[in-house]
């Protein structure tokens, strides 16, 4: 049949041919069917960006899922060890572009770790600040793009008004609207402009009070929204930490696990919050766990800006950062899970490895597990239950 | 005379999807290629071919759909005249009902509604 | 092919019916939903309600290339994605364009030095307006919107035609983008870094024989006689110069020329 | 079918893993500093001390696999996290431009991937891995890989000339 050669061409993409086992053989042998075999492709409105899915589809049912990545590979590694220890920061900024701030928080402490430099205790606070902003900024969407994909368009449009207005003030500390550069190894760029507190302030009120009416009684009794996110995806505990998860998929399952509170960096030692997790380990799981982070990051941000300790915001490092041999590791907990940057320097200008241990590539595994077993369009939530960006897993 | 109207619409309405379709046919400056002709699979060559035997399910469902859409189509008609009929008309549709419904149930009890 | 495209130069059917089609082709674009990276999510601000793509009639994002007009390549391509790119722009309906959004489509942007990245969107399919950028701000992108609407206006139906992608070979398979050119020891290309900075010469490293000039769109627009009167110019400009001792303004300005970067492609119609 | 955390005192725990890792295998050396226990391992023991790391000492999450490519040797990195803020680093040194090492993925299966990765970028082969193929680049076509030292990119920058 034409399928018979077109699958040897594809062979290094399957890792076995086809097996043709059905979910339900007794209708085999009645009509003599078999799989097919079709592609999720690299241009697909629900794939958070470039992801190839291999599916062997039943009817209706996948019965083998092999995800096959790297379109949006852009050797970032390879680019970070060609540049200056601080030209690297852009580079990092692009890997998981939702939540940028904690891409570079997390190479720039691997860095300061190799230099065990002394950061200004306000420079710390408006990190932490920037990340929890950056946090919201990239949890409010995903919300909106599960919604989305499960068909309801007002969440996505109110989603992305709370993020036009955080990018505003991004805009106004940083400079920009997405690739900030903010922060630098030893501090920040600059410091708040005056009157920006205020203006934080007040958008976090209006973001608390915005927050029940225009997403949660929206979407939380939403019949549609129960029937197809209830017990879609289940993850058990083990499956979860056996796989390596970090992040929302794995604190929906029950396990409590938050590196801000576990292995804590920077300010977020003298910040009280809690770590939000569920016990259902579903899609609706995953929901309840980002909302309840929100608010756990508005929450952040108030106390941080109720006491913002005053003092000079980049200490001092020279131009030319040349830290002695070693490797530095530092980890940061992203929107996405457990954001670890490894920098192994040789003394000279330019790093001598940088290895991103971004979590979606972890998370990513989650689809060869969980996916077979349920329907096609069970796909979607399950995307948005892991919630990936295709720059972060495509290093 | 009632069915003048009726004949009117009926050219209206070819005659509006005719020219529509003759038009864009006409206007569009189409370029036949090899690599267009290929069928869409999301920007990737597809894996297996899609001309293979199909689950029987959608079959059995369309079928299903099929007799119910009819029977609805019945009831509209009915429906317009349903004061003048009385209880004789009333009746005669009850009865009618009736022998979808039994269908149903069997449809139902056999498992063709369960959806594999 | 459309009754339209029987005759081969543009005459009184054409033109005048060009006004009315152009006008409805421009303010119906639904662009394909083809978002790669980072400049995807401002696309997708752009389409949402804070600065609304639905002005201009192009807030419909296809989901399929089968009823997509333009194809905003908004991201950085990859090598592997070069193939599956030029699939989609084959399968697109034939009034169709491309715009490149975002430093990364216009030309590698900050991976300039990525082996797996392709050096521009323009390397592979002919693009029609270059959104600068990075990411590039939604009022920019509708910007490069209301400039492809214009370009879209003064479209002739007859008169040119698109270049073929770089990757489509004459029967129409598309073969895959592979940088078969040796990658090891090819360093040359440093740019000097104390004299004068001379313009670092385009780093070919997916150059290989077959392979696309450095831009489809500074080759692919120029019709086969207007490029022939560009030569003819160019020859006798350099006849011209060796002749004439000249002084030293016309030298410079010879200099000037040579060095910049390749003169603008001449506007295909010649039209203002 | 909870998952049991490990709890008590930070050192206690990093002493208790030492010990544990000591006894079991002959490590070359190893040392506590802050919240790190740096183990250096020979190769072919790795899946051991990772198995008595998951087993018996209750190590749950492998964080990452790094590899450095050292011109002619690689030195591997397994960060392990207890999840309650205990670090175990084993490191190792693997010789040869082709090197070939047994995986973990039987103890810690989220090492699939990052093994996978690891192949894709340094060429490094691991025995008993269930798919090992590539993750970033082409599957045919490509016999480069792209993070080792000798695959040089066109615009390597160099830095003399800068103050």
């Amino acid at each position: 049949m034409l399928g018979e050669e077109r699958r040897a061409e594809h062979e290094g993409a399957l890792t076995e041919p086809a097996s043709g086992r059905l979910v339900s053989p007794d209708i085999r042998d009645e009509f003599g069917l078999e799989t097919i075999d079709m592609n999720m492709g690299p241009q697909h409105p629900a794939m958070h960006g470039l992801l190839r899915l291999i599916l062997e589809l039943d009817g209706e049912t996948v019965v083998r899922c092999d995800p096959v990545m790297g379109y949006l590979h852009r050797s970032k590694e390879k680019i970070s060890e060609n540049r200056m220890y601080p030209a690297v920061i852009p580079i990092t900024d692009r890997i998981d572009y939702m939540h940028n701030i904690a891409m570079e928080y997390g190479y720039c402490l691997a860095v300061e770790e190799l230099l065990d430099v002394e950061i200004p205790p306000r420079a710390d606070a408006i990190r932490a600040l920037m990340n929890e902003f950056g946090r919201i900024m990239s949890h409010i969407p995903s919300i909106g793009f599960l919604l989305l994909e499960l068909g309801a368009f007002t969440p996505i449009l109110y989603a992305f008004r709370e993020r036009e207005r955080i990018q505003n003030i991004f805009e106004a500390v940083t400079g920009a609207r997405m690739m900030f550069h903010y922060i630098r190894i030893g501090g920040l760029k600059a410091d708040l402009p005056e009157g920006m507190p205020e203006t934080m302030w007040s958008y976090i009120e209006g973001l608390e009070k915005r927050l029940q009416p225009d997403f949660v009684d929206l979407i939380e009794g939403n019949e549609i929204f129960i029937s197809r996110t209830r017990g879609i995806g289940k993850i058990t505990q083990e499956k979860a930490v056996e796989m390596g998860l970090t992040g929302v998929p794995l604190r929906c399952t029950g396990v409590e696990f938050d590196v801000r509170k576990h292995y804590p960096y920077g300010w977020y030692e003298n910040l009280d919050f809690d770590v939000i997790t569920d016990e259902a380990g579903d899609v609706e799981a995953s929901y309840r766990v980002r909302m309840g982070e929100v608010r756990q990051s508005i929450r952040m941000i108030k106390q941080i800006l109720e006491n913002l300790p005053e003092g000079e915001v980049l200490g001092d490092l020279g131009r030319r950062l040349r830290p002695n041999e070693g490797d530095g590791i530092a980890r940061v907990e992203s929107a996405r899970g457990e954001y670890a940057v490894h920098v192994v320097s040789d003394g000279s200008d330019t790093p001598y490895r940088v290895h991103y241990r971004t979590p979606c590539t972890v998370n990513m595994q989650l689809l060869q597990e969980i996916v077979p077993g349920h329907y096609l369009p069970d796909i979607m939530p399950i995307m948005g239950l892991i919630d990936p960006v295709s720059g972060a897993w495509d290093k | 005379m009632v069915y003048l109207y009726v004949g009117i619409f009926m050219l209206l309405v070819t005659g509006f999807v005719a020219t529509t379709l003759v038009l864009a046919r006409l206007i569009s400056p189409g370029r036949r290629s090899s690599a267009k002709s290929q069928n869409y699979e999301t920007g990737e060559t597809t894996v297996t071919d899609p001309w293979r035997p199909f689950p029987v399910r959608y079959y059995v469902f369309a079928l299903l759909f099929l007799i119910f859409d009819v029977e609805a189509a019945f009831l509209y008609p009915w429906a317009v005249i349903y004061d003048s009929l009385g209880v004789y008309g009333f009746v005669e549709m009850v009865v009618f009902v009736l022998i979808l419904a039994v269908g149903l149930v069997y449809a139902w009890k056999k498992g063709a509604l369960k959806w594999v | 092919m459309g009754v339209m495209q029987q005759f081969n130069e543009p005459n009184l059917i054409t033109t005048s019916t060009d006004k009315l089609f152009n006008w409805a082709r421009k303010n119906s674009l639904w662009p394909l939903q083809f978002g790669l990276a980072c400049c995807a999510i401002e696309m997708m601000s752009t389409g949402m309600a804070h600065n609304d793509l639905d002005r201009f009639g192009a807030g419909f994002f296809a989901a399929s290339p089968r009823q997509a007009d333009v194809m905003i390549v908004s991201g950085t391509v990859s090598t592997k994605m070069a193939e599956r790119m030029t699939r989609l722009y084959e399968q697109m309906p034939e009034p169709k364009w491309v715009i490149a959004m975002g430093a990364c489509a216009i030309s590698g942007g900050p991976f300039l030095d990525g082996y797996s990245v392709l050096m521009g969107a323009d390397r592979v399919i002919p693009v029609d307006v270059y959104v600068p950028g990075c990411p590039p701000r939604p009022e920019a992108l509708i910007f490069g919107i209301m400039t492809l609407q214009k370009k879209i206006e003064r479209d002739q139906q007859v008169g040119y035609d698109r270049p073929r992608p770089a990757l489509v070979n004459e029967d129409g398979t598309i073969n895959e983008y592979l940088p078969e050119r040796e990658y090891t020891g090819i360093s040359e290309g440093k740019a000097p870094r104390l004299e004068g900075i001379r313009p670092l010469q385009r780093t070919y490293v997916f150059e290989r024989a077959g392979m696309p000039p450095a831009s489809q769109t500074d080759v692919g627009w120029i019709p086969a006689e207007v490029k022939q009167k560009l030569k003819e110019e160019a020859k006798v400009k350099k006849a011209a110069e060796k002749d004439g001792a000249g002084s030293e303004i016309e030298k410079a300005a010879a200099d000037g020329q040579k060095n910049g970067s390749p003169e603008e492609p001449a506007d295909p119609k010649g039209t203002a | 079918m909870a998952v049991t955390l490990p709890e008590g005192d930070l050192d206690a725990r990093l002493s208790s893993y030492l010990d544990g890792l000591k006894d079991r295998h002959g490590l070359e050396d190893s040392s506590v500093d802050g919240n790190i226990v740096l183990v250096w391992v020979r190769p072919e023991d790795v899946p051991a001390v990772l198995a008595t790391a998951r087993e018996t000492l209750g190590i749950l999450h492998l964080s990452f696999i790094t590899v450095v490519d050292c011109q002619g040797s690689f030195e591997l990195t397994y960060e392990l996290l207890d999840l309650r803020g205990g670090q175990v680093r084993v490191k190792t040194v693997v010789e040869g431009e082709e090197p070939v090492i047994q995986t973990v993925t039987g103890i810690y299966p989220t090492a699939n991937w990052h093994e996978r990765e690891a192949y894709d970028m340094f060429g490094i082969a691991f025995r008993g891995h269930p798919d090992l193929r590539r993750l970033y680049m082409w599957q045919d076509h490509f016999d480069h890989h792209p993070l080792l030292k000798s695959f040089e990119i066109s615009t390597k920058r160099t830095f003399e000339g800068l103050r």
